[in-house]
C-alpha cells in the first residue's frame, strides 16, 4: 500500500514538475509549486517523516507560496518568451541525471530493513533516546540533542535569511497611514480569519509545546503562528497587522531566540558539560535534556516565527509602497 | 687597505648591503636640500668601496667570510659567502658607483631632471642589491636579489616618465621578470629538486645521479633565465631601457644590471655546473653558439643605429655574449678572461656612456651623424671616448686587450677554433662600428650646412661629469699597464686561471 | 457597537469567552494532563488573548461567540440540507450537462443580524447547487446550479432558521 | 577555565554576537562588538593553531554525545590554520570596514552589516571546525545566507544581480553537496567524517560512492570558483562593498577549498578519490586552465576590482593544482597557498577599497597618479601585487616555490613550467596598475576635490597585511610548519587509526550509557 | 523486476531533481528560477527521505505495539535542509524584488543587456 | 481496513483528478479551484493515511494541511486583489 | 462491529460523493458551476469521512481532533469558495447565464 501510494503521488509531482517548465504564466507556475509542495509533503508523511511532512506543508505550501505570490505582486505575472537555446540547459541536466541514476545502481534497495543506514549510527537513536533523553518523538530527541549543533545553525540560517531580506527590503514602518489595504471587501473572509486566527495561533503553540510527544516542535509552531498573523496582514492590510505585532517588535524576538538557544549551549559552559550539554541543566540527566529541549524548542519557535513574520513584513512593505505610488 | 679590519670579517658583507640602504634612508631624508643629498650620496659610495677594499683583502688573505641571514624555506637560507668572483665584481660595481655618482651629480643637474630623491634612492637600492648578488652563498639568495635589482632599478628606466620611458620600462620589466620567472626561478627548482642543494659549490653540485638530460635543458634554462646576460633573443630589453637617464645607462646597463647577469652566469657556470662537468653537458655547444651568434649579430645591428645610446646599447649586447662565450668554452683560461671582460668592459663601457651622456647635457645631440666635428669642441669627452673604443675593441694599450686576449686563448685551449674566428670577426666589426664616432669627431670638418656649435654650449659640460670620465678613462688605460691585482683575484677563483693548460 | 473604554464589561465577557474556549480547545488538542503542560497551555492561552485583545484594539471588528442549543440545532438542520442538496447535485454530475440551467439572483439579507449575516452566506455556499458570490449590507449574491435552488432559498427558511439561532442574544 | 571549550567558541561567539549586534541598533557599538568579537576568535584560534601544532587532533563533542552520534567538532593543524587566516582576516576587514563601509552603506544599514558579517564569520569557522558532513552543510548555508546578504548591501544596482547569480549558483552547489552527501549517508549509515572514511574504507569501487563523491566536488567547486563553474565570482567581488569583497576573496573560498581537502583526503582518502576514480587528472587539467584562462580574463580588464576577482580564480587554480598532485608536498603547497592568497587578496582589494573610496570609481582609469596622492595605499598595494605575482622575499614567492617544487618533484616538468608562465600573466595585470598609478596623470575629474589618503583606521589593516606578506615571504617558518604539519596529517593513514581507537572507545562508553 | 521495485523510487527523484534543476538553469525569468530551485531541493528532500523509509516500520515516535521505526536521522537532516531552503528562497525573492526596482525588469537577458555586464 | 483503503484510494483519485485540472485549467480561477481541492483532499488523504498505517495521533498533520491551504487560497485572493489593475489577467488563459 | 460497518458505510458514501465533485470538475461548463461540484466534494464527502473515521476511534482524543478537522474544513471550504468566486466575479469573469444572454444578445 505504502509503495502504491508513494508511485502514485510521485507520478503526480512528475506530471507537475513537467508543466511547470512548459508554462509561461508565473502565476500558475507558483500555484502548481504550492502543489508540488503540497504533494511531496504527502509523500513525506507516507514514508514516515511526519515531522518533515508538517514542515513541508507549513514552509513549502505555505511561507514559500505566500512570498512567492508577494514576489509576482512586484514584479509581473508573464514569463517573457526567450529565444536563447535550451540546449546546453538540457545537456548539463542529462548529464547530472546519467550520474545520479548510474550512482543509483550502487544503492541499497529502497526501505530494505538491512540497508547500511539503518544499522550503523540510527539504531542507538531509536533503541536509546527515549531511555536517554525521555521523549517518544526521536526525531525532537535527534534534533533538539543528538544533532543540536545542527539546529542551532539552522535558527542561525533563518536569523541569517530575516537579516538579508531586512537589508534588501526594510520594514514597514509601524503605525502606517492606514489606507485602503486588505480584503476589505470580503467581510466573509474577515469574519472567518477573525475566527481562524486565534485557533491558529493556539494550535501553534500546542505545536511548540507537544513537539516532544508528537509530529512538531519549534520550528513548525513558529511557522505556523507566523502563518496566523500573515493572514491577518492579508485580510486586514499590513498597517494593522504591523499596529498588532510590531516590526521592531519582531527584530527583537529574532535576535533574543537565537540568544535563547545559544545561551543554553553557554550555560551548560558553566555548569561543567559540553556546549548544548543539557544533562548538566539538572541532577537527572533525563529531566536535564527535557528542560534543555524544551528552551531550545521555545527559542527555535520565537526566532522562526519572529524571523518568518518579518521576511513576509518586508515583502508586504514593498508591495504597500507601490500601491500607494 | 684595509680600514675595516677592526671588525669580524663576515659582518663586513652584511655591511656592503646595509650601508647602501642607510645611505638610501639618508637621501630621502635629506632629499630637500640637493647639496647634503649628493654628499650623502658619495660619502656612501665611498664608504662602500673602502668596506669592499677590505673584503678584497681578506680574500687575499685567506679569510672566510660567511654569513646566513634567515632560514627562507626548509633548507635554503639567505646566506652570504664571500668568494673571489663576487669580490671582483663587487669591486668593479662599488668602484664605478662612486665614479658614478660624481657623474651623474653634474648630470642631473645639469639637465634639471625631476624627482631627483627618487633617483638617488633606487640608485643606492641598486648598488645594495648588487653588492647582495655579488655575494650570495646560493642560487636562492642570488635569484631573490636578482629579481629585487630589476625592480629597485624599474624606476630609474622609467624615470623620464614619458611614453617613451614607460615603454620601455614595460619591455624591461617584462623581459627580465618574465625570463627570470619562467626560466631561471624553473631552472634553480629544477637544480633544488634534482640535485638538493643550491649552494655555490667549487667544482659544481651535479653528481652522476642527476640525468644527462636534466642537466642539459637546466643549463639551457639557466642561459635564458639570466635574462640580464641579454642573450638573443631575449635581449629586447637593453636597448629599451637606454631610454633611462644616462648615469642610469652607464652604472646599471654598462655596470650593474647586466654585468650581474654575465656574473649571474659565471657563477653558475663555475659553482654549479662546474667547469670540468661542462664540457659532457650536450647542450653546451648549442648555448656557446648561441651566444656567439648574439655577438656578431648584434655588432650588425650595432652598425645600422645612428643614436649613440641605442649603438652602445647593442654593443653592450654583443660584449655580454664575449663573457658568456667565455663562461660556456669550458675551460679554465676562457673563465678567466670572461671575468676579466666584466672588469675591462665595465670601465670601457662606462667611459662611453659618459660621454654620451656629457654630449647629451652639452649640446642635446643623440644621433652619431649629428656629432660631426664635436671633438674640436669637446676635447677631453671625445678623447675620452676614444680611449674608450679602443679598450672596447681590444686594441693595446687599454684594458680590453687582456680579456680579449684570454678569451682567445681559452677558446684555443678548449680547441673552439670557429669561436677564435668570431672574436677576430667581432673585433673587426667593434671597429666598424665604434671608430667611426671619434674619427668623425676629430677628423671631419664641420659640415657648413650645420648650426655651428657655439662655445658656450660645449662649455656646459659639468664639472662632476668631466672629472668621472676622466677617471675612467684613466682607469682603461691604467688596467692595461697594471692588471695584476685584477688577475690575481681571478686566479683566486675555483677551475679558473689564467694559466694555459693546453688542451687537456 | 464597540465602546471606547476597552476594558468595559463587554469586553471582559467577550475576553472570557473566548479564554473558556481556548482553554477546552488546548486541552482536548493536548490530552495530557500534566503540570508542565497545563501549564504551557496557562501561558499559551493568555498569550492568544493578549493577541485577539490586540487585534481587536486595531481592527475595530470583535467576533462574538455565541454557541447555543439553537445553534447547534441549526447545524443539524444545515446538515440534512447539505445531505439533500448533495443528492441533487450528484444528479446533475452524473446526469446531461444540458440539464443545467445556472442563475444567479440577490437575495435580501437585511432581516439578518449583521454578524449573522456571514453565516449565511457560507450556509448557502456550504449546501452544494448554491453560491454566494458577494455579499454587501443589504443583498448576498447566489449562483446556483438550478433556479429551484435559489427558489427555495427566497422562501427564506435558513435566513429565518439563522436569524432564529443567533439573534436572540444580541 | 574555558580552554577545553576553545573548539567551539569561535563559531558561537560570533553567533551569540550576531543578534547582539542587530539589538545594539547603534552601529559604532555594533562595530566594536563585532571588532572584539572576532579579534577574541582570532586569539582562540592561534591558540588552537599552537595546541593543534603540539598535540595532533583536538575533539570536542557537541552535547556531550560522542561521536558517531552527535556532532563532533574536530580541529586538526590543516584546519586550525585556516580557521586563524579567517579569523585575523575578518578581524583587520572588520577594522578596516568601519570608515569603508561609511561612503558605501547607507548609514541605517550599517548594524545589519556587522550582524551579517559575523553570521558569515560563524559559517566559515564552522565549516572550517565541524567534524560532521551535514553540520558541513549548515554552516556552509549560513556563510552563504550571509554573504548574500553582504554583496546586495553595496549601492551598485549591478551588486543585486550578482548576488543573485551567486545565490543561485550557491544553492545548485550546496544542494549538489547535499546530494553528495545524502549518497554517503546512504551506504554508511554515519555522518561524522571520521566514521564516513573508516567505513568508504571498506570499499574498493562503488557507484553510490563514486556518484556522491562526483556531486560533493562539483557542489564544492562551485562554492570555490574552480574553472568552469566560476562565473558567479567576478560579478559579485566586483560589485559588492569594498570591505566584503576584501573578506569574501581571502576567505570565503579558501574554506571552500579546505572543504574539498576534507571530503578528498578525510573522508575517501587520497587513494580512492585519486586511483580508483583518476579525479586528479580532471582536477589538474581544470587548473592549469583556470590558471591560463581566468589570468588572461583578467589582463584584459578595465575594472580593477573584476581584475583582481578573475586573479582570485586563477589563484584558486594554483591550489587545486596542488591538491590534484597527490603528494603531500603538493597539498602542503596547496594549504600554503591557501594561508597566502588570503593575506595578498586581502591586503589587495582593501587597497582598491580605500582607492574606491576616495575616487568612487575601482576602475583602472581612477588609479591614474594615485602613486602620489595616496601613496601609502599604492605602496600597500604595490606589495600584495608583488607578492601575487611572486616576486621573491614575498608570501607569493614561497607559495609559488612550494608548488613547483612539489610538481617536479613529481616529474611534471611541463605543468611546474605552465605554473611559472601563469605566473607572468600576474605581472601583466598587477603591472598595467601600477603602471597606472606612478606613471600616469590623474584625469582631470569635472569635481576639482583632490584625492586625499586613505585615513588612518583603513590603513592599517591594509598595511597589517602588506607587511605580513612580507614577513611570512621572510620568515616561513609558522606557515610551512602549520601547513607541513596539516598535510602530513591529511596524508597520514595512521590518522584515521586514531580514530579507530577513538570510536571504539565511545561505542563502547555509549555503551555503558 | 526486483531491480526496479527496488530502485523506482530513487529513478522518479531522480527524475524530479533534473526537472527542478532544468528549471534553475534554463529559465530566465528569476521568479520561475527561484520555483525551480525550489523543486530541485524539495526533490532531494525526498530522496533523503526514502533512505530513511523501513519497510513496516512506522514513524519514529515512540507508541505502544510498534516495533519497527522508520529512520529518524534523515528526517532530523531534512527539516534542517528545508529551514535552509526556505530562508534562501526568502532572500533570493528579495533579491528579485530590489532588481525589479532597479532595472524594471526581472528577465535575465533583459537586464544582462542594460548592464552589458563583462 | 478495507474500506479505509478503498476509500484512500478513491481520494487519492479525487486528488489526481484536481491536479489534472490544476495543471490544465481554462482560467486562473479554475486552477485554483483544483489546487484548493488538492488542498483539502489532501488534509482528508492524510486523516485516513493515519488510520491506514495505525498511527492516528498524526491528525495534527491533517490539520495544518486545512489551515495552510486556506492561508493559500486568502494570499492568491489578495495577490489577485492586489493585481487587478494588471489589465491582461487572464485574457491570454482564457483562449488557451 | 456494528459501528464498523457503518463506518464502512460512510466511508464509501463519502469517497463516492467526493468522486461526484471530482467529475463534476469535469463536466460542468464553467467555472461557476465547478464550484458547485468542488463544494459537494468540501462538504458533503468531508462529513461523511470524518463521521466514518470518527467511529473508528475509540471516541478519545483522536476523535475530537477529527471534529476539529471537520469543523476547521467546514469553517474554510466555503469561506474559499466564496471569496473566489468573488474574486472571480470581481475579476470580470461571466456565469454561464450571463455568456448565454450576451450571445444572445449578440445575435439579435
Amino acid at each position: 500500500m505504502v509503495e502504491l501510494i508513494d508511485l502514485v503521488l510521485l507520478g503526480m509531482l512528475a506530471i507537475t514538475a513537467l508543466r511547470v517548465i512548459f508554462l509561461k504564466d508565473l502565476f500558475a507556475v507558483v500555484m502548481l509549486f504550492g502543489l508540488y509542495s503540497f504533494l511531496s509533503a504527502l509523500i513525506f508523511v507516507n514514508l514516515d517523516a511526519v515531522d518533515v511532512a508538517f514542515t513541508e506543508a507549513a514552509v513549502g505550501a505555505g511561507i514559500s507560496t505566500v512570498l512567492m505570490l508577494g514576489t509576482l505582486a512586484l514584479t509581473g505575472r508573464k514569463e517573457k518568451a526567450n529565444n536563447h537555446t535550451a540546449l546546453l540547459p538540457l545537456l548539463v541536466v542529462i548529464i547530472t541525471g546519467a550520474a545520479l541514476i548510474y550512482g543509483t545502481l550502487d544503492m541499497p534497495p529502497f526501505g530494505h530493513p538491512d540497508n547500511p543506514a539503518h544499522q550503523h549510527v540510527a539504531p542507538r537513536y531509536i533503541e536509546e533516546s527515549p531511555k536517554e533523553i525521555g521523549l517518544p518523538n526521536m526525531v525532537t530527541s535527534v534534533l533538539a540533542s543528538y544533532r543540536a549543533f545542527d539546529t542551532l545553525g539552522e535558527t542561525a540560517v533563518v536569523f541569517a535569511a530575516a537579516i538579508g531580506v531586512l537589508s534588501l527590503l526594510g520594514m514597514p514602518k509601524p503605525g502606517g497611514v492606514a489606507i485602503d489595504s486588505g480584503l476589505k471587501s470580503h467581510l466573509v473572509l474577515r469574519v472567518v480569519a477573525k475566527l481562524v486566527i486565534p485557533m491558529t495561533i493556539l494550535f501553534a503553540l500546542y505545536v511548540q509545546f507537544h513537539g516532544d510527544y508528537g509530529p512538531g516542535g519549534g520550528f513548525q509552531a513558529g511557522v505556523i503562528a507566523a502563518a496566523a498573523v500573515i493572514l491577518y496582514a492579508l485580510v486586514f492590510g499590513l498597517p494593522l497587522a504591523t499596529h498588532v505585532v510590531r516590526p521592531n517588535f519582531l527584530k527583537v524576538l529574532a535576535a533574543l531566540g537565537v540568544l535563547i538557544y545559544a545561551g543554553t549551549g553557554v550555560t551548560s559552559f558553566f555548569l561543567g558539560g559540553n556546549f548544548l550539554d543539557y544533562n548538566v541543566l539538572a541532577s537527572d540527566p533525563v529531566v536535564g535534556q527535557h528542560i534543555g529541549i524544551i528552551v531550545i524548542e521555545f527559542g527555535i519557535g520565537i526566532t522562526v516565527f519572529a524571523a518568518m513574520l518579518g521576511i513576509f513584513y518586508g515583502f508586504a512593505a514593498q508591495a504597500e509602497r507601490t500601491n500607494i505610488q | 687597505m684595509n680600514i675595516w679590519s677592526a671588525l669580524e670579517p663576515s659582518l663586513l658583507i652584511n655591511l656592503t648591503i646595509i650601508v647602501p640602504l642607510i645611505g638610501a634612508v639618508l637621501v630621502v631624508l635629506t632629499g630637500k636640500y640637493p647639496n647634503l643629498r649628493e654628499t650623502v650620496s658619495i660619502a656612501t659610495a665611498i664608504t662602500l668601496f673602502t668596506l669592499v677594499l677590505g673584503i678584497t683583502d681578506n680574500t687575499f688573505n685567506q679569510i672566510t667570510m660567511a654569513t646566513t641571514w634567515v632560514s627562507l624555506l626548509s633548507g635554503l637560507e639567505i646566506a652570504f659567502s664571500v668568494e673571489p668572483l663576487g669580490v671582483l665584481f663587487a669591486l668593479v660595481a662599488s668602484f664605478l658607483w662612486i665614479i658614478t655618482t660624481i657623474y651623474a651629480i653634474g648630470y642631473m643637474r645639469g639637465h634639471n631632471e625631476q624627482n631627483q630623491t627618487r633617483f638617488y634612492v633606487c640608485f643606492a637600492l641598486a648598488i645594495s642589491t648588487v653588492m647582495a648578488i655579488c655575494f650570495s652563498a646560493n642560487l636562492l639568495t642570488l635569484f631573490i636579489f636578482y629579481e629585487l635589482l630589476t625592480l629597485s632599478t624599474y624606476p630609474l628606466v622609467t624615470h623620464a616618465g614619458t611614453d617613451d620611458a614607460k615603454r620601455g620600462g614595460r619591455v624591461y620589466l617584462g623581459i627580465l621578470l618574465g625570463t627570470s620567472i619562467a626560466f631561471l626561478l624553473f631552472a634553480i627548482l629544477g637544480t633544488w629538486v634534482s640535485a638538493g642543494t643550491l649552494d655555490f659549490t667549487p667544482g659544481g653540485i651535479f653528481t652522476d645521479v642527476q640525468s644527462d638530460g636534466l642537466i642539459a635543458l637546466l643549463l639551457v634554462l639557466f642561459c635564458y633565465g639570466i635574462g640580464k646576460a641579454a642573450l638573443m633573443p631575449f635581449h629586447r630589453w637593453l636597448p629599451a631601457a637606454m631610454v633611462a637617464p644616462t648615469p642610469v645607462s652607464a652604472l646599471l646597463h654598462a655596470v650593474a644590471v647586466v654585468k650581474a647577469g654575465v656574473f649571474t652566469i659565471l657563477k653558475v657556470v663555475i659553482y654549479i655546473f662546474g667547469i670540468e662537468n661542462l664540457s659532457q653537458i650536450m647542450t653546451t655547444d648549442l648555448m656557446l653558439y648561441i651566444a656567439a651568434a648574439t655577438v656578431l649579430l648584434s655588432s650588425c645591428v650595432a652598425m645600422t643605429k645612428d643614436n649613440l645610446k641605442a649603438r652602445l646599447a647593442y654593443s653592450t649586447v654583443s660584449q655580454l655574449s664575449y663573457i658568456v662565450v667565455g663562461a660556456l668554452l669550458a675551460s679554465s683560461i676562457a673563465a678567466a678572461g670572461a671575468a676579466l671582460h666584466i672588469v675591462t668592459h665595465a670601465v670601457g663601457k662606462i667611459t662611453l656612456f659618459f660621454c654620451a651622456g656629457a654630449i647629451m647635457v652639452a649640446s642635446h645631440k643623440k644621433n652619431i651623424s649629428e656629432m660631426v666635428g664635436l671633438g674640436r669642441k669637446m676635447p677631453l669627452t671625445m678623447v675620452a671616448f676614444a680611449i674608450g673604443t679602443l679598450s672596447i675593441i681590444g686594441l693595446p694599450p687599454m684594458a680590453g686587450t687582456w680579456s680579449k686576449w684570454y678569451l682567445v686563448a681559452g677558446a684555443l685551449e678548449a680547441d673552439k677554433l670557429i669561436i677564435v674566428v668570431v672574436l677576430t670577426i667581432s673585433t673587426l666589426l667593434n671597429i666598424v662600428y665604434l671608430l667611426p664616432i671619434p674619427i668623425k669627431a676629430f677628423l671631419t670638418p664641420p659640415d657648413e650646412n650645420q648650426q655651428p656649435w657655439s662655445r658656450a654650449e660645449t662649455i656646459k659640460t659639468p664639472l662632476p661629469s668631466l672629472i668621472a670620465i676622466g677617471i675612467t678613462s684613466t682607469a682603461c688605460v691604467a688596467l692595461f699597464f697594471y692588471p695584476q691585482p685584477i688577475i690575481d683575484l681571478i686566479n683566486l677563483i675555483p677551475d679558473v686561471s689564467t694559466e694555459f693548460r693546453g688542451q687537456s | 457597537m464597540y465602546s471606547k473604554s476597552l476594558m468595559d464589561r463587554k469586553t471582559i465577557i467577550y475576553l472570557t469567552t473566548w479564554t473558556l474556549i481556548l482553554a477546552i480547545f488546548w486541552l482536548l488538542l493536548s490530552g495530557y494532563f500534566k503540570p508542565l503542560l497545563l501549564g504551557f497551555g496557562l501561558v499559551s492561552v493568555a498569550l492568544v488573548v493578549l493577541l485577539i485583545w490586540r487585534m481587536d484594539k486595531t481592527d475595530k471588528e470583535p467576533q462574538q461567540l455565541s454557541f447555543s442549543l439553537r445553534f447547534f440545532r441549526y447545524i443539524v438542520w444545515l446538515i440534512g440540507q447539505v445531505v439533500l442538496s448533495s443528492l441533487e447535485v450528484t444528479k446533475l454530475v452524473w446526469g446531461s450537462s444540458k440539464k443545467l440551467s445556472p442563475a444567479t439572483a440577490k437575495l435580501p439579507v437585511t432581516d439578518i443580524p449583521e454578524h449573522s449575516r456571514v453565516l449565511y452566506a457560507n450556509s448557502i455556499t456550504m449546501t452544494p447547487g448554491t453560491l454566494s458570490v458577494d455579499i454587501d449590507d443589504d443583498y448576498v449574491t447566489v449562483h446556483a446550479l438550478d433556479e429551484k435552488s435559489i427558489k427555495s432559498l427566497q422562501q427564506g427558511e435558513m435566513a429565518s432558521k439563522i436569524a432564529k439561532a443567533t439573534g436572540e442574544k444580541n | 577555565m574555558f580552554e577545553q571549550h576553545f573548539p567551539v567558541l569561535p563559531i558561537v561567539l560570533p553567533l551569540i554576537a550576531a543578534p547582539l549586534c542587530m539589538l545594539l541598533g547603534r552601529s559604532q557599538l555594533a562595530w566594536l562588538l563585532a571588532t572584539i568579537v572576532s579579534g577574541i576568535s582570532f586569539c582562540i584560534a592561534v591558540s588552537l593553531l599552537m595546541v593543534t601544532l603540539d598535540q595532533g587532533v583536538l575533539s570536542y563533542a557537541l552535547g556531550g554525545w560522542e561521536p558517531p552520534w552527535g556532532i563532533e567538532m574536530r580541529l586538526d593543524v590543516a584546519n586550525a590554520l585556516i580557521l586563524s587566516v579567517v579569523t585575523g582576516i575578518s578581524t583587520l576587514v572588520l577594522v578596516y570596514a568601519k570608515d569603508s563601509i561609511a561612503t558605501e552603506i547607507p548609514q541605517s544599514q550599517h548594524t545589519l552589516f556587522y550582524t551579517a558579517h559575523l553570521l558569515c564569520l560563524t559559517g566559515l569557522s564552522g565549516i572550517l571546525t565541524t567534524g560532521d558532513a551535514f553540520n558541513l552543510f549548515v554552516f556552509l548555508e549560513i556563510s552563504s545566507l550571509a554573504t548574500y546578504t553582504l554583496v546586495s548591501l553595496a549601492s551598485d544596482r549591478r551588486a543585486l544581480t550578482a548576488a543573485f547569480r551567486y545565490l543561485v549558483m550557491g544553492t545548485i552547489g550546496a544542494t549538489f553537496i547535499l546530494i553528495g552527501v545524502g549518497m554517503m549517508y546512504m551506504k554508511t549509515g554515519t555522518l561524522n567524517m571520521l566514521d564516513l572514511a573508516a567505513r568508504i574504507g571498506e570499499f574498493e569501487y562503488n557507484r553510490t560512492l563514486n556518484t556522491g563523491l562526483a556531486f560533493i566536488l562539483v557542489g564544492v567547486s562551485i562554492k570555490l570558483a574552480l574553472f568552469p563553474l566560476h562565473m558567479w565570482l567576478p560579478p559579485a567581488y566586483t560589485h559588492a562593498p569594498s570591505a566584503v569583497s576584501a573578506f569574501l576573496a581571502s576567505t570565503a573560498t579558501k574554506v571552500a577549498v579546505y572543504v574539498m581537502i576534507r571530503f578528498i583526503f578525510t573522508i575517501y582518502g587520497a587513494e580512492y578519490v585519486f586511483y580508483s576514480m583518476g579525479m586528479d587528472v580532471i582536477l589538474l587539467v581544470l587548473a592549469i586552465v583556470a590558471i591560463f584562462n581566468c589570468s588572461f580574463v583578467a589582463t584584459v580588464q578595465s575594472n580593477v576590482k573584476t581584475m583582481l576577482a578573475y586573479s582570485s580564480v586563477a589563484q584558486i587554480g594554483y591550489m587545486i593544482l596542488g591538491i590534484s598532485l597527490v603528494t603531500t608536498a603538493g597539498l602542503m603547497a596547496g594549504l600554503l597557498h591557501i594561508f597566502n592568497h588570503a593575506l595578498m587578496k586581502g591586503a589587495l582589494f582593501m587597497a582598491v577599497g580605500a582607492v574606491f573610496m576616495r575616487t568612487g570609481s575601482a576602475d583602472i582609469k581612477a588609479f591614474r597618479g594615485l602613486g602620489k596622492t595616496m601613496p601609502w595605499t599604492m605602496a600597500a598595494f604595490t606589495i600584495a601585487g608583488l607578492s601575487i605575482i611572486g616576486v621573491p622575499l614575498t608570501a607569493g614567492f614561497v607559495s609559488k616555490w612550494y608548488l613547483v617544487t612539489a610538481a617536479l618533484e613529481q616529474q611534471h616538468w611541463m605543468i611546474a613550467f605552465l605554473v611559472l608562465i601563469g605566473s607572468l600573466l600576474a605581472i601583466v595585470y598587477i603591472g598595467r596598475i601600477l603602471e597606472a598609478a606612478y606613471f600616469k596623470d590623474p584625469v582631470q575629474s569635472a569635481s576639482d576635490k583632490t584625492i586625499k589618503e586613505a585615513p588612518l583606521m583603513m590603513l592599517v589593516p591594509m598595511w597589517i597585511l602588506a607587511v605580513a606578506n612580507i614577513y611570512f615571504g621572510i620568515d616561513t617558518s609558522l606557515s610551512v610548519t602549520a601547513a607541513d604539519a596539516a598535510a602530513n596529517w591529511l596524508f597520514e593513514p595512521s590518522a584515521q587509526a586514531v580514530f579507530q581507537s577513538a570510536s571504539q572507545s565511545a561505542s563502547e562508553l555509549g555503551a555503558a550509557r | 523486476m526486483s531491480f526496479i521495485v527496488d530502485y523506482y523510487n530513487y529513478w522518479i527523484v531522480v527524475f524530479l531533481m533534473m526537472a527542478g534543476f532544468y528549471i534553475v538553469i534554463s529559465a530566465n525569468n528569476l521568479v520561475k528560477k527561484i520555483v525551480g530551485l525550489n523543486i530541485f531541493q524539495t526533490s532531494v528532500f525526498m530522496m533523503y527521505i526514502s533512505i530513511g523509509k523501513v519497510q513496516g516500520g512506522s514513524a519514529p515516535i515512540v507508541a505502544d505495539g510498534i516495533t519497527s521505526y522508520s529512520n529518524p536521522l534523515p528526517h532530523v537532516l531534512i527539516l534542517t535542509a528545508i529551514v535552509v531552503g526556505v530562508a534562501t528562497t526568502a532572500v533570493g525573492l528579495a533579491l528579485v524584488v530590489r532588481i525589479k526596482r532597479a532595472y524594471g525588469t526581472v528577465e535575465e537577458n533583459e537586464f544582462e543587456d542594460k548592464d552589458a555586464l563583462i | 481496513m478495507l474500506a479505509l483503503a478503498a476509500t484512500s484510494v478513491a481520494i487519492l483519485s479525487v486528488m489526481a483528478l484536481a491536479l489534472a485540472r490544476a495543471l490544465k485549467a481554462d482560467t486562473v480561477y479554475d486552477r485554483i479551484l483544483g489546487v484548493n481541492m488538492v488542498g483539502t483532499k489532501t488534509a482528508l488523504f492524510i486523516a485516513i493515511m493515519g488510520f491506514l498505517n495505525g498511527r492516528p495521533d498524526f491528525l495534527d498533520i491533517a490539520i495544518v494541511y486545512a489551515l495552510i491551504n486556506f492561508i493559500g487560497m486568502i494570499a492568491v485572493l489578495r495577490f489577485f486583489e492586489y493585481t487587478a489593475s494588471e489589465p491582461d489577467e487572464d485574457t491570454q488563459e482564457k483562449s488557451k | 462491529m456494528i459501528l464498523e460497518v457503518i463506518s464502512t458505510i460512510l466511508l464509501i458514501l463519502g469517497a463516492f460523493f467526493s468522486l461526484t465533485g471530482a467529475i463534476g470538475l469535469f463536466r460542468f461548463p464553467d467555472f461557476f458551476t465547478r464550484v458547485h461540484a468542488a463544494s459537494v466534494t468540501d462538504s458533503i464527502a468531508t462529513i461523511l469521512i470524518i463521521t466514518g473515521l470518527i467511529l473508528r476511534t475509540d471516541f478519545d482524543l483522536v476523535a475530537v481532533k477529527l471534529l476539529f478537522i471537520l469543523i476547521f474544513l467546514l469553517l474554510t471550504s466555503p469561506t474559499a469558495s466564496h471569496a473566489l468566486a468573488k474574486s472571480a466575479r470581481h475579476g470580470g469573469l461571466l456565469t454561464l447565464a450571463e455568456i448565454r444572454e450576451s450571445k444572445k444578445g449578440d445575435n439579435d
